[in-house]
């Protein structure tokens, strides 16, 4: 159990999970493709008013983006417990809850990634400009990983029960609360020239804290979903 | 030397066995048998350390499992009733990434010519595994065992869709463990073609 | 003692319908509450005398 | 419940039934009796307050109801977390009973806030950190028994929904303080539900005689509650009938 097969066991997961998310780019691309079409019905509702869309905006692409987060969630574990591969993962010599870790970050690197990379280019359709353009790229640099922490831990709770599609909205969204305030906190107080700094210390605090917690709580989780 | 000592099992209301104890040595297999629902694999489970049982123990070399943790887990292998197969990679993609996994890193040439051991032919090496068969893929799984260096092996139902010639490689591939020393558990419904010396038969009832 | 009248004390200051408000939809949820639970209690002795009438050969001896 | 017993002793349905039937009267008739005191002093003893008039007298069942129902979250994921470490059903069963009590004192919390609020800031609804952190608390209920009531299996049942009890009790502080960051950078309207050091003494007593009330009212619900899914959950021989009644019924057989 040394720490080089550790690592080698994260790196197989992710390895394999990318391959994976390779050979079906088409569900990766629909949780982007979500976000986009989210973030751009906003304005058709709220009207093209610029000062409005400035306002909402951070708001807006933050629970855009964790609602496309939050669709994604349900691929992290369900594949692998349908076709038995968990059960190999959880008999595996190394702790659960680092495998865990390796999971989350392929899911996050395949879904994530790509919300944070695109959000420069949704926010200019809210008029979002410099340097709280920057801020709102940190923020969700930040912030993401987290969501993918916190989702892992639902997404194991609801395994194999019906209608888990919807329950995993109903456990996972209040526990995405704080990331959203510091989230959309940290581009509205850089907007109002606060500068983000000290929401962006909380957002990396929490993911801090997630990445102590979660994998652990995943891990209890999964071990009793495959009981 | 892998013991049970006095398991029981619940599933929901049911009670599926309780007080059961029983040995395995080293060079030697245990077979469980009986009907569907009787909780043979839920026994096979329990020996794996996925499903902790209701009362009793599993304990390797006399350990307890729950305390050994993933120093037991690095002594076995396990095959359950799900093979564990991506769909969308090739056998050997898949069988590489689950010894990656299993912390038993093996080359492309060992993870081929354990394929071709259990009678999968160099072609269908590289198709992605949803064109094949359930035996095909049955026997994807199963190439882990020409890999594998673990002295624990637990199988569940290891001879379901494969064909008679395919069983007996298997069995042989059983055999040579034992005979090494290694230990074995397994779910069947079938007979096993071993020594009788080696085989050891554990009926449930349910 | 500082009110003049029942009138008085029903109407809290102008506040009557937000004190009362609050105060009988607790008391609805406690009774509730204690009424549910009473059900629920009544039909797990029903089910249970059931199971001891089907299985009375077993238990009651 | 911390009703200083020691629960490890115990630990069988058996032993836990019995005990439970025999505690639930004490603490009802203690529960009524407090009430009734504690309305009293609320409505006839407490003076007006200067400030908001009589629609202050909401707090004597708002404070305790929002009490309630953080302290009954902390033992509910106290008892999942028993039942996570040491396996014992019987934990389970108590954290299962008291998250629809716990559920309901969060939804009076709310309700009788907004009672109070409305007249207070004329508003029903404000987005201050203890308002929202009990909404996220609400959910948190919910999504307890949900997850509950949509696994089959009772064991899987029980340890799911008590992970989940746990990383709640993570997220609770959490929510609350950032909702107050958040408040300070929106310049939002700071409101406090409490009245203060202002508060007559009178007025204190009776919050907290009625806090005391509903907390024994609690337990006698949460016991009353376990006893009954005990009766569910085991196909146990009779605890419940006394001997005489399973002769009855036997002979009206």
């Amino acid at each position: 159990m040394s720490r080089s097969s550790m690592w080698g066991a994260i790196g197989g997961i992710v390895r394999r999970d990318l391959l994976l998310a390779m050979r079906r780019r088409s569900d990766a691309a629909m949780s982007v493709f979500f976000l986009v079409i989210v973030v751009s019905l906003f304005p058709l509702g709220v009207g093209p008013e610029p000062a409005v869309l400035r306002t909402i905006g951070p708001g807006v692409l933050w629970v855009a983006a964790l609602l496309a987060c939050l669709l994604s969630l349900a691929r992290v574990f369900t594949a692998d417990y349908v076709d038995g591969t968990l059960e190999q993962m959880v008999l595996v010599p190394q702790p659960l809850a680092v495998l865990v870790v390796g999971k989350v970050f392929a899911h996050w690197v395949i879904s994530g990634l790509p919300i944070v990379l695109l959000s420069p280019l949704l926010s200019l359709q809210f008029g979002l400009s410099g340097e709280s353009l920057g801020v709102l790229v940190m923020s969700l640099l930040l912030g993401t990983p987290t969501l993918s922490m916190i989702g892992a831990i639902g997404a194991a709770l609801v395994l194999g029960v019906r209608g888990s599609g919807l329950l995993v909205a109903l456990l996972v969204l209040p526990l995405y609360v704080p990331v959203l305030i510091f989230g959309a906190g940290a581009v509205t107080s850089s907007m109002a020239g606060i500068g983000g700094e000290a929401n962006l210390s909380l957002l990396g605090a929490c993911l801090v804290l997630s990445l102590f917690l979660a994998p652990w709580a995943t891990a209890v989780a999964l071990r009793i979903a495959l009981e | 030397m892998l013991q049970a000592v006095r398991l029981s099992c619940r599933r929901g209301e049911r009670r599926l066995f309780s007080d059961l104890t029983v040995k395995v040595e080293p060079g030697t297999l245990l077979a469980i048998v009986g009907e569907n629902g009787s909780g043979k694999t839920s026994l096979l489970r329990i020996f794996s350390s996925l499903l902790p049982p209701e009362d009793g123990a599993v304990l390797w070399e006399g350990e307890d499992i729950q305390q050994l943790k993933e120093l037991y887990s690095g002594q076995l292998t396990y095959i359950g009733h799900l093979n564990g197969i991506k769909d969308d990679l090739t056998p050997l993609e898949n069988l590489m990434s689950a010894m990656a996994l299993a912390g038993e890193v093996c080359s492309q040439t060992e993870a081929q010519a354990a394929l071709e051991a259990i009678g999968l032919k160099r072609p269908i090496h590289r198709l992605p595994s949803k064109v094949l068969s359930q035996g095909q893929k049955r026997r994807v799984a199963l190439a882990r065992l020409w890999l594998s260096t673990r002295p624990l092996w637990l199988l569940d139902e290891p001879f379901t869709s494969l064909d008679v010639a395919s069983t007996g490689i298997v069995t042989e591939r059983l055999h040579a463990h034992l005979q090494r020393g290694g230990l074995g558990v397994l779910v069947t419904h079938q007979e096993v073609d071993l020594p009788t010396d080696r085989l050891q038969r554990l009926r449930l009832t349910g | 003692m500082q009110w003049g009248s029942a009138s008085e004390f029903f109407a809290m200051g102008g506040y009557g319908i937000y004190v009362w408000t609050s105060y009988v939809v607790t008391a609805l949820c406690l009774v509730w509450e204690v009424l549910a639970l009473w059900r629920r209690r009544v039909a797990a002795r029903a089910e249970h005398r059931a199971m001891l009438l089907g299985g009375t050969n077993e238990t009651a001896t | 419940m911390s009703t200083g017993i020691n629960w490890a002793k115990y630990s069988s349905p058996q032993a836990l039934y019995p005990l439970a039937g025999r505690l639930i009267p004490w603490f009802s008739v203690v529960a009524v009796a407090l009430m009734g005191v504690g309305l009293y002093m609320g409505f006839f003893v407490a003076p007006t307050d200067f400030q908001q008039g009589e629609s202050y007298r909401i707090i004597f069942v708002h404070v305790p109801a929002a009490w309630m129902s953080m302290f009954l979250y902390v033992v509910m994921a106290i008892w999942a977390g028993i039942g996570l470490g040491l396996n014992a059903r019987p934990s389970f069963m108590m954290a299962q009973a008291i998250a629809p009590t716990g559920a309901m004192f969060t939804f009076l919390a709310l309700l009788t806030g907004a009672m109070w609020g409305k007249p207070t800031w004329g508003a029903w609804w404000v987005w201050d950190a203890r308002l929202t952190s009990e909404l996220i608390l609400l959910f948190q209920y919910a999504g307890v028994m949900l997850l509950r009531t949509s696994i089959d299996d009772v064991r899987r049942a029980d340890r799911s929904s008590a992970v989940f009890a746990l990383v709640g009790v993570v997220n609770v502080p959490i929510i609350y303080f950032s909702v107050q960051w958040w408040n300070t950078l929106h310049q939002g309207a700071s409101v406090s539900m409490s009245t203060g050091s202002k508060m007559a003494a009178t007025m204190l007593i009776a919050m907290l005689l009625m806090t005391l009330a509903f907390w024994m009212y609690s337990i006698a619900i949460i016991l009353s509650r376990v006893r009954c899914i005990m009766a569910e959950r085991e196909s146990l021989p009779a605890w419940e009938e006394k001997p005489v009644t399973i002769q009855k019924i036997a002979e009206a057989r």
